[in-house]
């Protein structure tokens, strides 16, 4: 294995998990939802996929796992948020710290074992090209799956009607409801495409990335999508090339250590938190960037008459 | 009266003995209306008589408490928005249900069933508009279109479904008169393809030039069923009231001739992504007068008020002055300080904070005014309650609790408690954007009488209307904005309606007016 | 008479498989040798700050009669609440302060990883290994510096690679660094962190690997050559069965290899021979007959840090913060 | 059957009062069966986790001890929370504080005088204040969100007291592991008695209540008020939002610092790379259960520190794992918000007898099932 090989490989490992829940969230949010559960939803997914994965032997039924939590602790936040019309920010917040209190709860008897890996999938041909064939054709599912579900967004938000109505939801509730589009439904359902797609990333992490079950271990990944998806504006497409920059950004300061840069650890173990701010300056600064997908009811409550 | 009372044959719609309550209170009490095809039906009433809520149980938006729908004679429940299109029910909203952020073919695709197809919609879309004079260009931003071009692209959806009863809920209270005119030839042809409308207009004179006959509500009860071409405007109105309504009294100015307030050559650049810049704006509010800016909403009525009332900066100094002091870079409260007053538009959440009482929304505008409301940074809450307390009895607003939560008050007594909680003042110069919108006869007269008393009293007063009933009524200039850009202002009895209404709608920007310097 | 209780205060969940874990393993084996002479309470996941004081206090108030605090992070707060329960013996792991009542221990870990640096020069085909360090304090740069040493008395042009990933514990970043020196050119990995991680991306690139603090051989059963162990169990019995007889002394413990205190895993997955000079070396370390840090011993820059027949001294070890020559990267500061 | 809200005309007053206690109460019953489930007596596994802590002298001061910090950032946030800003990076700013006002002791350590710990104190709000500071800065200037900066700011402000620990204010004589010199004496907040109740207790009181009557009684506390409720009309009384901003990122940035720094020259006597167990997220909680009172922070931090304790205490007497206490937070938060949701709203269960209610559930995940085509087919089946 090359360096330029390995350090792409890297990257994308560690860019995955992020995209997977950066597109689910970003979907959320066009709804005109800001689910800040994301971590939570991403760490149950992870201890729940690597439990299941660990007791049937079965890395896909882990997958099924992760999802399934994810899609139940988003629909946990959309209770509270839709039909009781709690506060997103707090009720996000909440999901954040029952997540990771429940997930160390479940977890505990399955620290210290080992995982099962969810092998990679070699394309024929293609994984034989030199370079490309390694680095794009002999990736796990997951990674074939993050990219697949990027772009099948992105179609959606373009091409098809449901993306028509959930951008309508979340540009304007009042009139999506009064044209009869049941808001709280549309909501429920982007959520939980929110959370399993969190569900599925901390999948990721617990059956790819280091297959084995540690506690915290998505270690503030959540947070770093949700800052992806404004960072991307709302844009499935913005979303990839993002968690791809963000990657890079988390794997290079390891990548100069071990070609020799001295510079304190600390300085470099910042660096990705440091970009993150300094890509959301950069972007709430274009205010054309912003303009037309920025969803106008994100984050409000919303009350139907009846 | 020849057609109210024959059998059931031939009614498109019967609503029956219709009751909505929201929690205790009935917005709707038994209320029973029958609607041919092809006929205009006027739907009449005072703010809050229960207009739109029965229109939004026929189209399926609300559920009824009680009562029944009869759709060409055969029981029917309508549970849904989606249901009464797919029976051949459109309607147009009081307050649009368009989306911004959507193209106008994405729109209208949210409210025509099947697979959404862009190119296929946006064609039947150029073709419809096309056959009803109503152009439209499908694939342009809603938030970048004027309100005149955006209710068109709500009839124009109604219009896709080929809609057997078309409900429009005030569609003219944001046009221009030549828009309304146009509007109503569209009606008149669907009337006479056989289609039902049911209309709603605070606008009485249009109603008797338009409708065939008018159910009259108040307080959520039928109170007479008429012909309005057999009706004067006083007649109808004594019928939605119950009482005469008083017309205002102005009595004989005496101009100070001091500009208390003027803007000079203003630019402002668009705030936000949908908002709409202003261009070289000049204007002069005297003492002793009611000066009325008029235009259609969206034109840049907010971004003016706001500017003049420093809530936006101006970019120079000197942009704004008022009285005489240049003001461009100040903000609010020095401005309440030179004894500017200020009435938003919006009622609930920037004239007034919804969940405060009315003792703390007094000291929204009023703790650096020199009421001894705050003294060294602590709240008199005496005082404040006290001031409140003048303002509602001085002003005639019920409310049910002393110190009721600004949410909890009706439209029109939140509007006559701002106002009021402003004229207690005595500003020296007054600014008001839309001061009766939305609000019932009684408390417009009472409104807009109180302004004219504040102007007679030496003080500046610039309304800014798109009712021009209103001000026809009350001003004593007259400018117009349209697109960011204002007219010259004339003097009220030297302007008619007609060419307002040409102003309204951009006449001013293709011929450039005298007063301007061709140099700029 | 009633059981001695016996507290014990770990700084991690005892499920990591690493620095609690093994202290945890201690606490069993003292139950075990001791019966019913003993109770032991203990407390897991404690914050290094103004929690630790609390923990111990209710140990102590529960009547522990000794305590082992097993995070350096613990050591203030033991001596203060040693100062209020003179009657209770306490025994801090890795620091420095002693009391009346305060033992401290540690153990010499560097020892095993002179035998893991010969290992991987012997090993080793690109003559690079792989190190994922926790953080550059003097015990990690001891370990680098001793496993230098063993792989140079091999091979004297071995390199190594450092990557400090800034935690005792982050398998996700332990797995980055670990691909990234595998990127590098090292085809066997060192760790000086907690988690089974690298072990695991070690296997899945068909290298080989050392493991910590104990046991990995689940999680590499083709990859692991061997593990250097914590072994607190021999050390835990010891002083526990001191208190009961009355004989505890405050002492300074830095136990090595001969106390039983450093142990190595099987060697796995390695030629006979090879194996065979790691059980060697672990002998003369275990009896004393070698010092891993005997001189001569040249410093990063090329001066002398000790001349030959000497070796460094305890305090020199503690204080560790240079790289031994032969060592490319620079020490972060 | 479904659950309709109705919204009240107005807040009922006595449900503000209620609907905290009513998600304690409902937490307690959350727990009571979660034991039940693993085996334990529940009465007795509450008594170990809820009452215990109150039984004795050394429990009590222990959870005043607990309690301190996460009244005085609760309070702080509560305030920031009230004016819709999400300012929750309180960690972050509780480190910065720490590391300000440790960097007398640290830096002078000889400087005995009476002024040391003023200037300790004056030194960590500002320190918290600062960091504080930069997420209202990038809101102001840039519109950045709030939330996301002040969180990426807490792991920057962990990294630095990492650095700065294992780096430039090692103590020499440490052997060089990673922490400060011990403060001296005079660098230490007074405790009282022989317990560790230090001053900051008396700091929490005291800006618990000076926070409940600025809020309730200062145009200051209006303003904020006002912004929260709706930032338009605030903007029309002539509050400027970057300055309600600042002010509220200002107090609880300072408060969150001045926990900061008591913690650091009261428990913890040193700077270490860990100087809080996440007291600055804790104290979301706890704002969120005070109802964003400054009064109801105090018993909102009780209320967690009984449950921090309660959780220690059942791991040494009941062997119950220390995730336990973290799961009761996040459920107690949730029953605060679900509860919350009737101070605002009536409740109902309502039959679903409109179609409109009916046939939703078995849409698939993603396709938003198509209002006009449904109603296309409910018309052709008519
Ligand atoms: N063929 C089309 N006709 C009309 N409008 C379109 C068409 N395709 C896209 N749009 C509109 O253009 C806007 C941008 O579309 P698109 O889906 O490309 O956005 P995005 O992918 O989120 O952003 P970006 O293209 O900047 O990455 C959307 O509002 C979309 O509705
Ligand atoms: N969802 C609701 N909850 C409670 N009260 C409501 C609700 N919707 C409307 N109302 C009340 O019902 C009454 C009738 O409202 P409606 O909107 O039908 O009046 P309207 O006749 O259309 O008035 P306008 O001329 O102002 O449009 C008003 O007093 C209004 O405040
Ligand atoms: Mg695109
Ligand atoms: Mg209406």
């Amino acid at each position: 294995m090359n360096g330029l090989e390995a350090v792409l490989l890297t990257i994308i490992t560690a860019s995955t998990p992020l995209l997977l829940a950066a597109v689910g969230e970003l979907v959320t949010e066009r709804s005109g939802v800001l689910n800040l559960g994301v971590e939570g939803m991403m760490i149950m997914g992870a201890v729940t996929g690597f439990a299941a994965a660990h007791t049937t032997g079965s890395a896909a039924v882990g997958v099924a796992a992760a999802i399934a939590t994810g899609v139940a602790m988003a629909l946990l936040f959309a209770f509270l948020t839709q039909t009781l019309a709690a506060n997103q920010m707090a009720t996000g917040l909440a999901l954040t710290l029952f997540g990771i209190g429940l997930s160390g709860l479940i977890g505990q008897s399955f620290t210290g074992l080992p995982g099962v890996k969810l092998g990679a999938v070699y394309l024929p041909w293609l994984s034989d090209l030199p370079l490309v064939g390694p680095v794009l054709f002999a990736q796990d599912v997951l990674v074939y799956a993050s990219v697949a579900i990027t772009a099948a967004v992105a179609w959606m938000f373009k091409r098809t009607r449901s993306g028509l109505v959930i951008r309508a939801v979340g540009s304007n509730h009042h009139s999506a409801h009064a044209l009869g589009y049941d808001v709280a439904g549309v909501r429920y359902r982007c959520i939980a495409f929110g959370g399993a797609c969190a569900g599925l990333a901390g999948a990721y992490l617990s059956l790819v990335y280091t297959p084995q079950w540690i506690e915290n271990m998505a270690a503030g990944r959540g947070w770093i999508a949700l800052a992806l998806v404004v960072f991307a504006t709302w844009s499935p497409n913005r979303v990839a090339v993002g968690a791809y920059l963000f990657g890079t950004v988390w794997i290079m300061g390891l990548y100069a250590q071990a070609i020799g840069v001295a510079i304190a650890p600390q300085f470099l173990a910042s660096l990705p938190y440091l970009v993150t701010i300094a890509a959301l300056l950069a972007i709430s600064g274009n205010r054309t960037l912003t303009k037309v997908n920025t969803p106008a009811c994100i984050g409000q409550t919303f009350v139907p008459d009846r | 009266m020849e057609n109210t009372d024959d059998g059931a044959a031939g009614h498109l719609l019967e609503a029956e003995e219709i009751v909505k309550r929201f929690g205790d209170f009935t917005a709707n009490d038994r209320v029973s209306l029958r609607l041919r095809p092809g006929e205009i039906h006027a739907l009449l009433g005072e703010n809050g008589a229960g207009k739109s809520t029965l229109v939004k149980i026929i189209y399926g938006s609300l559920q009824p408490t009680a009562g029944r729908l009869r759709w060409h004679g055969e029981a029917v429940t309508v549970p849904s928005p989606a249901a009464a299109r797919a029976l051949g029910i459109g309607m147009v909203f009081q307050h649009f249900s368009l989306f911004d952020a959507l193209t106008v073919v994405e729109n209208i695709a949210l409210a025509v069933p099947g697979r959404f197809d862009r190119e296929a919609l946006a064609g039947r879309v150029a073709r419809v508009s096309e056959e009803y004079g109503l152009p439209l260009d499908p694939t342009a931003l809603v938030a970048d279109l004027p309100v005149g071009v955006r209710q068109r692209i709500e009839v124009v959806r109604c219009l896709l479904q080929e809609p057997c009863l078309l409900i429009m809920d005030e569609p003219t209270a944001v046009l221009t008169p030549q828009e309304a005119r146009q509007l109503f030839v569209t009606l008149r042809r669907l009337a006479d393809e056989g289609c039902a409308v049911l209309y709603i207009s605070h606008r009485l004179e249009e109603v008797r030039e338009l409708c065939h006959r008018a159910t009259i509500l108040r307080h959520g009860r039928v109170v007479a069923q008429v012909d309005p071409g057999a009706e004067t405007a006083g007649s109808l109105a004594r019928l939605m009231v119950g009482a005469d309504v008083q017309s205002v009294c102005v009595a004989a100015r005496e101009p100070s001739g001091v500009a208390a307030l003027t803007v000079t050559r203003l630019s402002l650049p668009a705030a936000g992504a949908f908002g709409v810049p202003l261009r070289n704006l000049s204007l002069e509010v005297r003492g002793g007068e009611v000066t009325a800016v008029a235009g259609v909403a969206g034109n840049g009525q907010s971004e003016l008020f706001e500017v003049l009332s420093g809530e936006r900066p101006a970019p120079t100094p000197e942009s704004v002055t008022i009285a005489g002091e240049p003001c461009g870079s100040r903000d609010i409260t020095e401005r309440r300080r030179l004894g500017a007053a200020f009435v938003p538009e919006e009622r609930l959440g920037h004239s007034a904070v919804p969940g405060f009482g009315l003792g703390e929304n007094v000291l929204l505008t009023r703790h650096a005014s020199g009421d001894g409301l705050v003294r060294t940074g602590f709240i008199n809450g005496g005082r404040t309650r006290a001031l409140a307390a003048r303002v509602t009895k001085r002003f005639d607003v019920r409310f049910s609790r002393q110190d009721q939560e600004a949410n909890a008050l009706s439209g029109g007594n939140l509007q006559k408690f701002v106002v009021g909680r402003e004229l207690d003042r005595k500003p020296r110069i007054l600014v008001i954007n839309q001061p009766t919108w939305g609000v019932d006869a009684g408390a417009a007269a009472l409104i807009r009488q109180a302004l004219v008393d504040r102007a007679r009293e030496g003080a500046a007063v610039l309304v800014i209307s798109q009712d021009l009933d209103e001000i026809f009524e009350i001003a004593d200039r007259i400018a117009v904005i349209s697109r960011g850009v204002l007219s010259d202002t004339f003097a009220a009895d030297g302007i008619d309606r007609e060419r307002i209404g040409m102003l309204m709608a951009g006449a001013h920007e293709a011929s450039p007016g005298p007063a301007r310097d061709p140099r700029t | 008479a009633d059981p001695l209780k016996v507290g014990f205060i770990y700084v991690g969940p005892i499920g990591d498989h690493g620095w609690s874990y093994q202290h945890d393993q201690g606490r069993l084996a003292v139950e075990k040798a001791l019966g019913k002479q003993v109770k032991t309470l203990y407390i897991e996941k404690v914050t290094e700050g103004p929690d630790t004081e609390r923990a111990i206090t209710r140990l102590a108030r529960e009547g522990a009669g000794l305590i082992f605090t097993t995070s350096f992070g613990f050591m203030d707060p033991t001596i203060k609440v040693a100062k209020r329960f003179p009657k209770v013996m306490f025994e801090h792991a890795t620091g420095f302060k002693r009391a009346k009542n305060v033992a401290t221990y540690s153990s010499r870990f560097y020892e095993g990883r002179y035998v893991i640096g010969q290992i991987a020069a012997r090993l080793s085909k690109t003559g690079v290994a792989g190190y994922i360090a926790s953080f550059p304090i003097p015990e990690v740069v001891r370990g680098i510096n001793a496993f230098m040493l063993g792989a140079q008395s091999i091979n004297p042009d071995f390199k190594v690679k450092t990557v400090w990933v800034n935690s005792w514990f982050d398998p996700g970043k332990e797995a980055d660094a670990a691909k990234v020196l595998i990127g590098q050119g090292a085809d066997i990995l060192s760790q000086h962190t907690d988690s089974t991680a690298p072990m695991q991306i070690a296997g899945e690139k068909g290298i080989q690997a050392f493991g910590q603090a104990s046991d990995m051989i689940k999680f590499g059963p083709k990859t692991q050559l061997t593990s250097i162990i914590d072994d607190w169990r021999p050390y835990y019995v010891r002083r526990t069965k001191a208190v009961l007889e009355g004989t505890w002394k405050s002492t300074d413990t830095w136990g090595g290899m001969d106390t039983g205190m450093v142990g190595m895993a099987p060697y796995t997955n390695m030629p006979a021979d090879v194996a065979a000079m790691a059980k060697a070396t672990e002998e003369k370390i275990r009896s004393r007959k070698m010092h891993v840090f005997a001189g001569p011993i040249h410093k990063q820059d090329g001066s002398l840090a000790v001349a030959k027949g000497k070796h460094l001294d305890d305090g020199t070890l503690l204080g560790m913060n240079w790289y031994v020559k032969g060592i490319d990267d620079k020490l972060p500061k | 059957m479904r659950l309709v809200l109705e919204k009240r005309p107005e807040r009922n007053r006595w449900m503000q009062v209620a609907s905290p206690l009513l998600a304690v109460t409902l937490t307690v019953l959350f727990g009571c069966i979660l034991f039940a489930v693993r085996g334990i007596d529940p009465l007795h596994a509450i008594y170990v986790y809820f009452i215990g802590p109150l039984t004795t002298l050394w429990s009590i001061e222990e959870l005043i001890v607990k309690a301190t910090p996460l009244v005085l950032i609760g309070a702080g946030l509560a305030i920031c929370f009230r004016a819709d800003l999400w300012n929750i990076g309180a960690e972050g700013q509780l480190i910065a504080g720490a590391l300000a006002g440790g960097s007398i002791p640290i830096l002078a350590p000889h400087w005995d005088s009476s002024l040391a710990i003023p200037a300790m104190l004056l030194l960590g709000m500002l320190g918290g204040m600062a960091w504080a500071a930069v997420p209202a800065l990038l809101r102001n200037r840039f519109g950045a969100n709030e939330i996301l900066t002040s969180l990426m700011l807490v792991y920057v402000a962990q990294y630095l007291l990492d650095w700065l620990v294992r780096g430039p204010w090692r103590d020499p004589q440490g052997f060089n592991f990673p922490k400060s010199i011990s403060f001296n004496d005079w660098h230490l907040l007074a405790t009282f008695g022989d317990g560790r109740v230090h001053l900051g207790a008396v700091f929490a009181l005291v800006v618990a209540a000076v926070l409940a009557v600025f809020m309730a009684r200062t145009l200051k506390g209006f303003e904020i008020r006002a912004r929260g409720e709706a930032p338009r009309a605030s903007t029309f009384g002539g509050f400027s939002v970057p300055g309600t901003t600042w002010l509220c990122f200002g107090i609880s940035g300072a408060l969150a610092g001045l926990a900061g720094i008591c913690e650091v020259a009261g428990p913890v006597g040193q700077l270490q790379p860990t100087i809080s167990p996440g007291y600055g997220f804790t104290a979301i909680i706890v704002a969120f259960l005070g109802r964003l009172n400054p009064l109801g922070a105090l018993f909102g931090g009780l209320v967690l520190a009984v449950c921090y304790l309660g959780g220690e205490a059942a791991q040494v007497e009941l062997s119950i794992s220390e995730k336990t206490a973290q799961v009761f937070q996040g459920v107690l938060l949730f029953l605060i918000l679900a509860c919350d949701t009737l101070v605002r709203c009536r409740v109902r269960l309502e039959r679903g007898t409109q179609g409109s209610s009916s046939g939703q559930g078995a849409a698939p995940p993603l396709g938003i099932e198509d209002a006009g085509s449904r109603a296309a087919s409910e018309g052709a089946a008519r």
